[in-house]
């Protein structure tokens, strides 16, 4: 079928048909079959195997790491964060979490831990394979953040703030871009994030292989790479900001069933 | 990953051990690899090197491709051939400096059908080839790249 | 807007269990963006060329942020004028090389903390705004600057305006979305004027 | 670790749907390296399918195909049960392969 061709009244047939979620697109179709022939799974099978390996001072395996759901329950965690953790008194988010882990698990420091956090299509981090891995066992089920404890109300509402608030050398903020229907950025079609019908399908799709970095990319490094491309500072890894958006996205797509890890532009 | 095996050839030339192939029944890969269609610059010299110089046009080949492609470092194309008794399909991306990307023989056993993943430098049309019943027929589809993202 | 908010509080109520909360872009207190900065300048890290003033609010960024860039007419006034004292216009033609500016219009690049400092950056102009009918990859956030030149006259008034549009955006509408690239060091003059000309040179294929 | 290779074969009817997922940087010998060096060319050149010990599609491809390919392709006449072998070789003489049963 031709986009050109497309009728509105089918247009809206199919909106209707596919939920509010599935805003219509010129890239539509690309989008879906990037999707489906995407190599995003060998990441998951990678990161299996840097799951279970055994690793660090300690010499153990990441396999008792507690994601929210108890001490070695990987089905669903991820759609269920970020979320508070008691035993460090803080909002957490996958990544963050698996860096407590492999801190107190495989007893590795915090610096060597967190040296190659964002690699490349040459070389992969560890990170980006484990975030593929377990991101994967929580497909099917619906994105459910924690929103009972007061740390996570306040987690949500530093998020909402953040995403508005317009900072660094060139005047940005997150809805700069990401806040007002129907722009690109060059072909680049720009989701309202603070909107469910726009941050669902995005939630619902990330960490993703990117096919522009040829490579898989976490949500840590999504937010990290839009700050450098508003010129900001570096944000730290696992800080309070960035789960603090990613909660906010989070919560505002919740409900929608997680299908990734995706694979985007 | 048990069924995963990963044979190098590389250190067993590099040891001199160049008989690898009598060692190990390795020629596999009885097809070879046409250099001289791969390595030529033009789509027409290379339909001329895969012995398919003036294929006819065809409706029997379908194409699905995407029109628009957020991103040239993969687009996505699947190709059917309806003719009876199809035997190889080509793929060639006209305008990218060695037009062909892959050319596929398909046995008894297989369908005339492949999907794979292309990179396109710009804009272009995709053209397929396929050989059936000793004949060369080919249809083509545009494909537009596009720049996204900050480029930053 | 009254009832605005009463509807809108009532689909959240509705809607509590199942879909996410309304979010508006709203006002923030003199408060709440000294806590937003502090916890900024907590989480961020200087890295290469990117400080940590950059995440000091000036004024511009303060009104933006505490009216929800919509500032009361007073404010956005005196500011503007105090941004269009920052201009610093070069002696002789504002006209640089039409060819030089495409290539400033094309490029994202430029003051990240992962680039060298110095090196050269781009204006990203087709990220947001289309120019030239040739490029037909450009973003939509800004007006479409197609036949600029052609449509609004090729005068040093306009020149003026231009230069001083991509030196200091915030000079002419104070809450614009577009980054002050002069102002900021971000591009340099000779970068500016080639933009200047990429826009209102007669030969540029913006104006064909 | 070895590089991992995936391979999914969905029968329906008689029909086998299968799809590949490779690991491979199928550099065209035209990207620059962080070091400014170009990267040499590596692509994969051949890839076959074997239902059975019997090749059934022998595939030659270019540097044009993208990172980390993925091939689908179909088999008819497939039962459960039936090997289905996947190997490629690419122009250094690395090759790998993997295996696994209809079901």
């Amino acid at each position: 079928m031709r986009i050109a061709e497309r009728s509105s009244a089918l247009f809206a047939a199919l909106a209707l048909a596919a939920g509010p979620a599935a805003a219509q697109s010129q890239f539509e179709k690309y989008q879906k079959m990037v999707a489906e022939s995407s190599p995003v799974e060998l990441f998951e099978l990678v990161g299996e195997d840097l799951w279970k390996k055994k690793q660090g001072p300690k010499s153990a395996s990441l396999e008792q790491c507690d994601l929210g759901m108890g001490s070695g329950v990987l089905a669903g965690a991820y759609a269920r964060l970020p979320r508070y953790f008691e035993d460090v008194d803080q909002v957490m988010d996958l990544e963050t979490r698996m860096l407590h882990c492999m801190m107190t698990l495989q007893g590795r420091s915090r610096e060597e831990a967190t040296k190659r956090l964002f690699g490349n299509a040459d070389k992969p981090s560890e990170m980006e394979y484990l975030s593929a891995y377990v991101a994967g066992l929580s497909r099917g089920h619906e994105l459910a953040p924690g929103q009972s404890h007061p740390r996570e109300q306040a987690s949500y509402e530093l998020g909402k703030k953040l995403y508005f608030v317009r900072t660094g050398l060139w005047d940005f903020s997150c809805a700069s871009c990401h806040g007002e229907e129907g722009k690109r950025i060059r072909m680049s079609e720009l989701p309202v994030l603070y909107k469910p019908e726009a941050a669902r399908p995005l939630m619902a799709t990330w960490p993703a292989y990117r096919v522009s970095n040829s490579t898989f990319k976490t949500m840590q490094w999504r937010l990290n790479n839009c700050f450098a491309q508003m010129r900001t500072p570096e944000p730290v890894f696992g800080s309070e900001v960035v789960n603090a958006l990613n909660m906010f996205l989070t919560v505002t797509a919740k409900g929608e069933p997680y299908r990734g890890p995706g694979t985007k532009r | 990953m048990d069924a995963l095996r990963r044979v190098t050839l590389k250190a067993a030339a590099a040891a001199g051990v160049l008989a690898a192939t009598a060692l190990h029944p390795l020629r596999v890969f009885a097809a070879g690899w046409n250099k001289d269609a791969f390595q030529a610059k033009t789509p027409a010299d290379a339909l001329k090197n895969l012995g398919a110089a003036a294929p006819a046009d065809s409706s029997a080949i379908v194409i699905d491709a995407p029109q628009i492609a957020e991103n040239g470092a993969v687009v996505p194309i699947e190709v059917t051939s309806n003719l009876p008794s199809t035997k190889s399909i080509a793929v060639l991306i006209e305008k990218n400096p060695f037009p062909l990307a892959g050319k596929f023989e398909f046995h008894e056993g297989a369908m005339p059908f492949v999907k794979l993943n292309v990179k396109m430098g710009e804009s272009s049309n995709v053209r397929v080839v396929a050989e059936a019943g000793g004949k060369h027929y080919t249809a083509v589809k545009e494909v537009k790249v596009t720049i996204g993202g900050c480029g930053g | 807007m009254k009832r605005r908010i009463v509807l809108a509080t009532a689909a959240a109520t509705l809607a509590a269990c199942a879909s996410a909360p309304v979010v508006e872009h709203s006002k923030m207190t003199d408060a709440e963006l000294a806590a937003i900065t502090a916890v900024l300048k907590r989480d961020f890290r200087a890295k290469g060329q990117a400080k940590m003033d950059r995440l000091e609010p000036d004024a511009v960024q303060r009104a933006c942020n505490l009216h929800a860039d919509n500032p009361p007419e007073s404010v956005a006034k005196s500011l503007e004028q105090a941004q269009l004292n920052t201009i610093k216009y070069p002696n002789g033609s504002l006209l640089g090389n039409w060819s030089s500016g495409r290539k400033i219009a094309e490029s994202g690049r430029g003051m990240q903390w992962s680039e060298k400092p110095g090196s050269p950056g781009g204006g990203g102009c087709y990220n947001c705004h289309q120019l030239s009918p040739e490029q037909t990859s450009y973003g939509t956030v800004g007006p479409s600057l197609l036949a600029f030149g052609k449509t609004r006259g090729y005068g040093p008034d306009m020149q003026r305006y231009v230069y001083g549009k991509i030196y200091n955006a915030k000079a002419y509408n104070l809450c614009s979305q577009m980054p002050r690239f002069g102002y900021t060091a971000s591009l340099t003059e000779q970068q500016m004027k080639d933009l200047t000309a990429y826009l209102l040179d007669p030969k540029s294929p913006v104006n064909k | 670790m070895a590089d991992p290779m995936k391979m999914r074969a969905t029968l329906k009817g008689d029909t086998a749907e299968v799809r590949v997922l490779m690991n491979h940087p199928m550099e065209t010998g035209q990207r620059k390296g962080p070091d400014g060096k170009v990267v040499p060319m590596h692509f994969i050149q051949n890839v076959e399918v074997k239902l059975n010990g019997k090749t059934v599609i022998e595939g030659q491809t270019s540097q044009a195909v993208s990172r980390n390919p993925v091939f689908s392709f179909r088999l008819k006449g497939a039962k459960a049960g039936d090997k289905l072998e996947i190997s490629w070789l690419d122009n250094k003489g690395d090759k790998n392969q993997t295996e696994t049963a209809l079901a």
